[in-house]
């Protein structure tokens, strides 16, 4: 009997070096297609990158303590996805309009979250974390992939416009096998909607590795559905900045585009995940050696730009922020029981009335008793 | 008024939508130079432009998650689905998606989107082209689901279901599509009769049918049959699914104290159990028998030539109108 | 026997069901290494091999329909669907393959899949996590349903839904799995009673609560509450809600004559509306009150720290049960 | 504003030429892919091609008459696709399984399907249209696309069962839109399942042209997720045979592949559509240009292999057929009102039986009355 059934394990990662500015020792590396998309990137942009992406870092194990603490109910780590997040996020207009999975905390900082954004949902106070109007950013979307069709559709509606937004989504290796990011390609090369798709492939769906969705690299997807894509070393800050803006570019001029951003999930898919029973210590291990924010350090530490001063200025950010996002957590209040019925329809309902006063007679009936 | 059949009807009705208000689109597969395999939306390509009548790659769920992004964008997309056994792979997307964005974005988000749906059997389909899904999405909370029975209702509420700030789930009976009627195309939207609210459309004294969409006509064959034996049925047309117009229903049944349920969806947990479970809880006292419900069988929609075995027609709803007008045969009946 | 959880006795069924019949395959997402989220197919892997244990790329849709196949190529596949919100993706596979294949062919072609989906909220979950789908599934004919509250129930009935010719959906409520209970793995499957059946968990003489899942705990919480106040409950676990065992039903309403039906699920067209119109229609003479329903709101299941709002309590049973077995409450009930 | 939101119409056929044995002229070209497939095909095997395409041509046009006739409720004609359908059905193994559309009645006539076994799901009689068990061939489906997955699961059987057997699907352009279509690419990469996708791009899915769904072509999908695949003239059923050994080889070898045989709907959709509401005359002129039978005819005219005495021993031959079909078809009998409950459940079922006896007592109600 063959052993097919049991996908190959083995990433394609060597097969095919993905793009990159920033070497793993923190050594600049010229790449053709990337570097023109960073000439104008000064020592300080790229230092407010690291600063980001040392908050990001901080708020993320603040968000891990919290949950441990029983202060929230989940928590998603994007540790290791740090660079892919911050480097494709804060390359967008503040008016492009991302539609994100559950693990985009990067991305909602690069937008501009506050403090209690980052907790709200995880709480299970509110179904979505913060206002989509305000931040330019669709609820964290948990249904795998089903955002990639909204970015889509917004995209359409932005094409209506005539305006030149762009809608950017993001979602993960394991996503792409769902009919949903597939037809949203489809869609938006039918159209040519001006939509970026950002794939984090993290190398794996919870204890799935990459290569149960995918034995070759998901950028070669693409070019077959007509979207022009880029496969782009994920835990390079300045290369995702890059890449970023010339998919931007791509939608902009009137065609959606593609990025693989290859980085890796350092923590376990969420705080109810245990990966020490899939995963190879020894893979992490290699992983850490690729760590996003050190190698964007050593380069500027290389180059002069961070000192021991601003890197101890960043740590006191970092530190005050997963403060405010721990007193916001703490501070926040649960609605009461009628509140269940609140936002279901956005005009006067027969049904959820009648229902509201029945709940609202028994727990009058408990307040009695 | 004007004579026009339902399909006109619903196709004027887009058609006024489109030019009332520019965020109205359009999205199905062939509604744009075909004009819908229906042909309801014949002519509005060339009218509106192919920038709101949007002929989509054939994929559903696409179909359906793109109407979200619009929706979030502003837009009023109005999707058409082919045939109603073409819906369940959008499923997901009407059901996480469609009924529950504004609830999880605290009501600030809307979603205005229609999702038209041909409906039904009784047209000697092949397979998938004579579903009744309406249950499905009568139990997700998040959604409204209309179901019209005549050309001024489709008109109307068509027009009222995409106007709403709500997702509607919009059932337009196929073997209708063809039936004309009187419809007035004048009357403003804001005076017409909201499409959440049944309607008596016979009235009688020994026992309600309630029903909705193309059932109507044939409970109202019924009733007539009914009559020429003595025997006076009051039929209402529910219109509205979710939110059922109980108001209307419970003053009928408080009148005759006797109710048949009738609609061509299989039985088990279908509409037709959520109207007597709710006419029971709100009418008991009143009831004199049991209500009954005649529906399509629990069986996939069998192939044409046996469809006619399988949809409720007029004797099946004088054989429940007899059982629960006659109260021994009913005692007979509670005890196999 | 053997005290267990009720994960662990679904994994005990699992692994019989693999070693008794070497067309037995488990398909789904991280149920190899992980032994699935929940760790009901924990060490299988291990023991059957990734042949048999397969981990699926991330597609619902994908996993069903490729069950679809094994089916046809004569294999009996187990689809683990990772949470109930999950399952809407394989709607249309679900409902048009799955659910029919069997009609369509006349029966030639048999599809023995069950699809095991764990289920329910109280579990303070983030959303799509909580979901009760399962009249979904009843409505739609072609499928078995199954909903088990007890971990011998939990072995028994999952050997029975994957030695069944039919497809199964099979409902496990999450906030049981690490419920314990005493399991009896050596009774052979041809004498056990049949997963088709109802079972009386608890007698009683004033009323009967019929419920399933996670919520015959509440249920029998609840009669013990009322027995304090000197009210006798019985209480019936439905165990197979498509399709449902009246016999047992009946019986005991015919005897109680006052009847709660009670769901997580929302309650329009549930499987609550289901069971009442049934009843109604079945034991009308012996009703002494409007069979009532405590199921979750009509409503998307709401944020954790609101689910308690939502979710069918003790207290709201027994509000329920107060209104069935007070006579004046009741017509004041009506006539709101 | 944009135009973008109507998709080109403009299909990629001119962009890249597929491959092909024969030319619209009836004369042999080489390519050096798909000769070699072909080295062991006599004059005699092309002819007994040639033989099935007239067949079915005129099968065809019998089920568009019975259709017209009120013999049927609809039929999906295939003309202009025999090529396709003959030239792959006939290169299979008598034990390959296929899981086709609604449009494969030339796979049903390779696969020796009976005559019944044309009409009776399009007469409404029966939801399959012959055993499944017999014809090696699941039922035809009419969700589009869902059969791809069948496929890919009965696959994994066949791999698990160590069978050297391949799984055979057949679907359109339009379906190439679906989530499941490219689910189904994506499970059969990842378990390398041995089946063979084969889209007809017939240039229309009802009245939308396959720009709608594709501005590239659509065999260049298939790369992307690992799986080789071959664009081929499907109007040239040397070349489509060729190509299906090829397929079925890669397939047997332990990869999926797929094919895009490139070909026409002459007709309409179905005999419930009518095509001069969106198709240009001239495209169908041009097509006819490329009409597969005339081309094979013509070189095997040229070769000497057709003579006007073979030529007419098929149309009599095709006369045959049709006549049995029609025959057939008149024949058929519709079962009782109880049959509607037959086949729903495999094992007893308290919920059917009880519906079924409900409704044996109201037929017998009628009878009384
Ligand atoms: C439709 C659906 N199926 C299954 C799940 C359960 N689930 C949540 S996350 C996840 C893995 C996602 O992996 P990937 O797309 O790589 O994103 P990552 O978690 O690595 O960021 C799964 C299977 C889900 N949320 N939605
Ligand atoms: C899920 C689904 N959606 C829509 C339809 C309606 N429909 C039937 S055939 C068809 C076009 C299919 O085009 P294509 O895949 O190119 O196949 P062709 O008909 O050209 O052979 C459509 C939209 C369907 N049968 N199933
Ligand atoms: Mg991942
Ligand atoms: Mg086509």
């Amino acid at each position: 009997m063959s052993t097919h059934l049991d996908p190959i394990t083995v990433t394609g990662i060597g097969l095919d070096e993905p793009a990159g500015l920033i070497d793993a020792h923190g050594r600049r590396r010229n790449d053709t297609r990337l570097t023109p998309y960073v000439a104008d990137v000064t020592s300080d942009q790229l230092l407010s990158l690291l600063r980001d992406m040392i908050v990001l870092r901080r708020l993320d194990s603040e968000g891990v303590a919290l949950q441990r603490q029983g202060q929230l109910g989940l928590w998603a780590p994007c540790q290791g996805q740090e660079a892919a997040q911050i480097g494709s996020g804060r390359a967008l207009n503040s008016d492009d309009v991302v539609f994100p999975s559950y693990r985009e905390t990067g991305v909602m900082l690069a937008r501009g979250a506050q403090p209690g954004d980052y907790v709200r949902m995880w709480r299970g106070e509110e179904g979505a974390a913060y206002d989509p109007a305000v931040m330019h950013m669709a609820p964290l979307q948990i249904i795998i992939g089903a955002q990639t069709l909204h970015a889509v559709g917004y995209a359409l509606g932005i094409l209506h416009d005539g305006s030149d937004q762009v809608a950017v989504t993001y979602f993960g290796d394991g996503a792409t096998s769902q009919g949903d990011v597939n037809e949203a390609m489809i869609f938006a090369s039918s159209y040519r909607a001006p939509v970026v798709f950002i794939c984090q492939n993290n190398h794996w769906a919870i204890s799935e590795p990459v290569a149960v969705q995918s034995q070759h690299p998901i950028a070669g997807r693409a070019p077959g559905f007509g979207i022009p894509s880029m496969r782009v070393d994920g835990n390079d800050v300045l290369a995702v900045f890059a890449a970023t803006r010339w998919a931007l570019e791509q939608a902009r001029g009137g065609s959606p585009a593609f990025l693989e951003l290859v980085t890796y999930r350092m923590g376990p898919h969420t705080t109810a995940d245990d990966p020490t029973r899939y995963r190879d210590p020894a893979e992490l291990e290699y992983w850490r050696g690729k760590d996003p924010l050190a190698r964007v350090e050593a380069l500027l530490r290389a180059e002069g730009a961070l000192t021991d001063e601003i890197a101890a200025g960043f740590a006191a950010e970092a530190d005050e922020a997963a403060m405010q996002m721990r007193a916001a957590c703490l501070s926040l209040t649960t609605r009461g029981p009628l509140a269940v019925f609140d936002g279901v329809y956005a005009e006067p309902h027969t049904g959820i009335d009648e229902e509201r006063a029945d709940y609202a007679r028994y727990l009058a009936t408990l307040a009695e008793a | 008024m004007a004579q026009m059949t339902m399909g006109k009807a619903l196709g004027a009705a887009l058609k006024q939508s489109l030019a009332d208000d520019p965020k109205v689109l359009l999205l199905g597969e062939d509604i744009g130079k075909l004009g819908g395999v229906f042909r309801i939306t014949d002519g509005l390509l060339d009218e509106f432009g192919a920038e709101r009548v949007i002929d989509t790659p054939l994929a559903e769920s696409g179909i359906v998650g793109t109407a979200v992004g619009l929706a979030m964008r502003g837009y009023r997309p109005v999707v058409e689905i082919q045939f109603d056994g073409f819906v369940y792979p959008a499923f997901d997307q009407i059901v996480s998606q469609v009924a529950k964005l504004h609830y999880r974005t605290q009501g600030t988000v809307p979603m205005p989107i229609t999702i038209r749906i041909p409906w039904g059997g009784g047209i000697g389909a092949a397979e998938h082209h004579s579903e009744s899904p309406e249950a499905y999405f009568v139990h997700t909370a998040g959604l409204r689901v209309i179901a019209v029975s005549n050309p001024q209702d489709a008109y109307t509420c068509l027009r009222q279901a995409i106007a709403s700030d709500d997702p509607v789930i919009f059932f337009e009976p196929k073997r209708l599509y063809h039936a004309k009627g009187e419809v007035d195309l004048e009357t403003p939207l804001a005076d017409a009769a909201p499409m959440g609210l049944a309607r008596v459309v016979r009235e009688g004294t020994d026992a309600t049918i309630v029903t909705y969409g193309a059932m109507v006509r044939t409970a109202l064959e019924a009733a007539e049959a009914a009559e020429a034996e003595g025997r006076s049925l009051e039929v209402i047309d529910l219109r509205s699914l979710s939110p059922i117009d109980y108001g209307t229903v419970c003053a009928s049944v408080r009148r005759t104290g006797r109710v048949v349920v009738a609609h061509e969806a299989a039985r088990e947990a279908g509409v037709a159990a959520e109207v007597i479970a709710s006419i029971t809880e709100k009418c008991f006292t009143w009831l004199e028998a049991a209500p009954l419900r005649v529906t399509g069988h629990d069986i996939p929609y069998p192939p044409a030539k046996l469809e006619k075995f399988h949809l409720p027609d007029l004797d099946r709803i004088l054989d429940a109108v007899d059982r629960v007008c006659d109260d021994e045969q009913l005692l007979e009946g509670v005890d196999r």
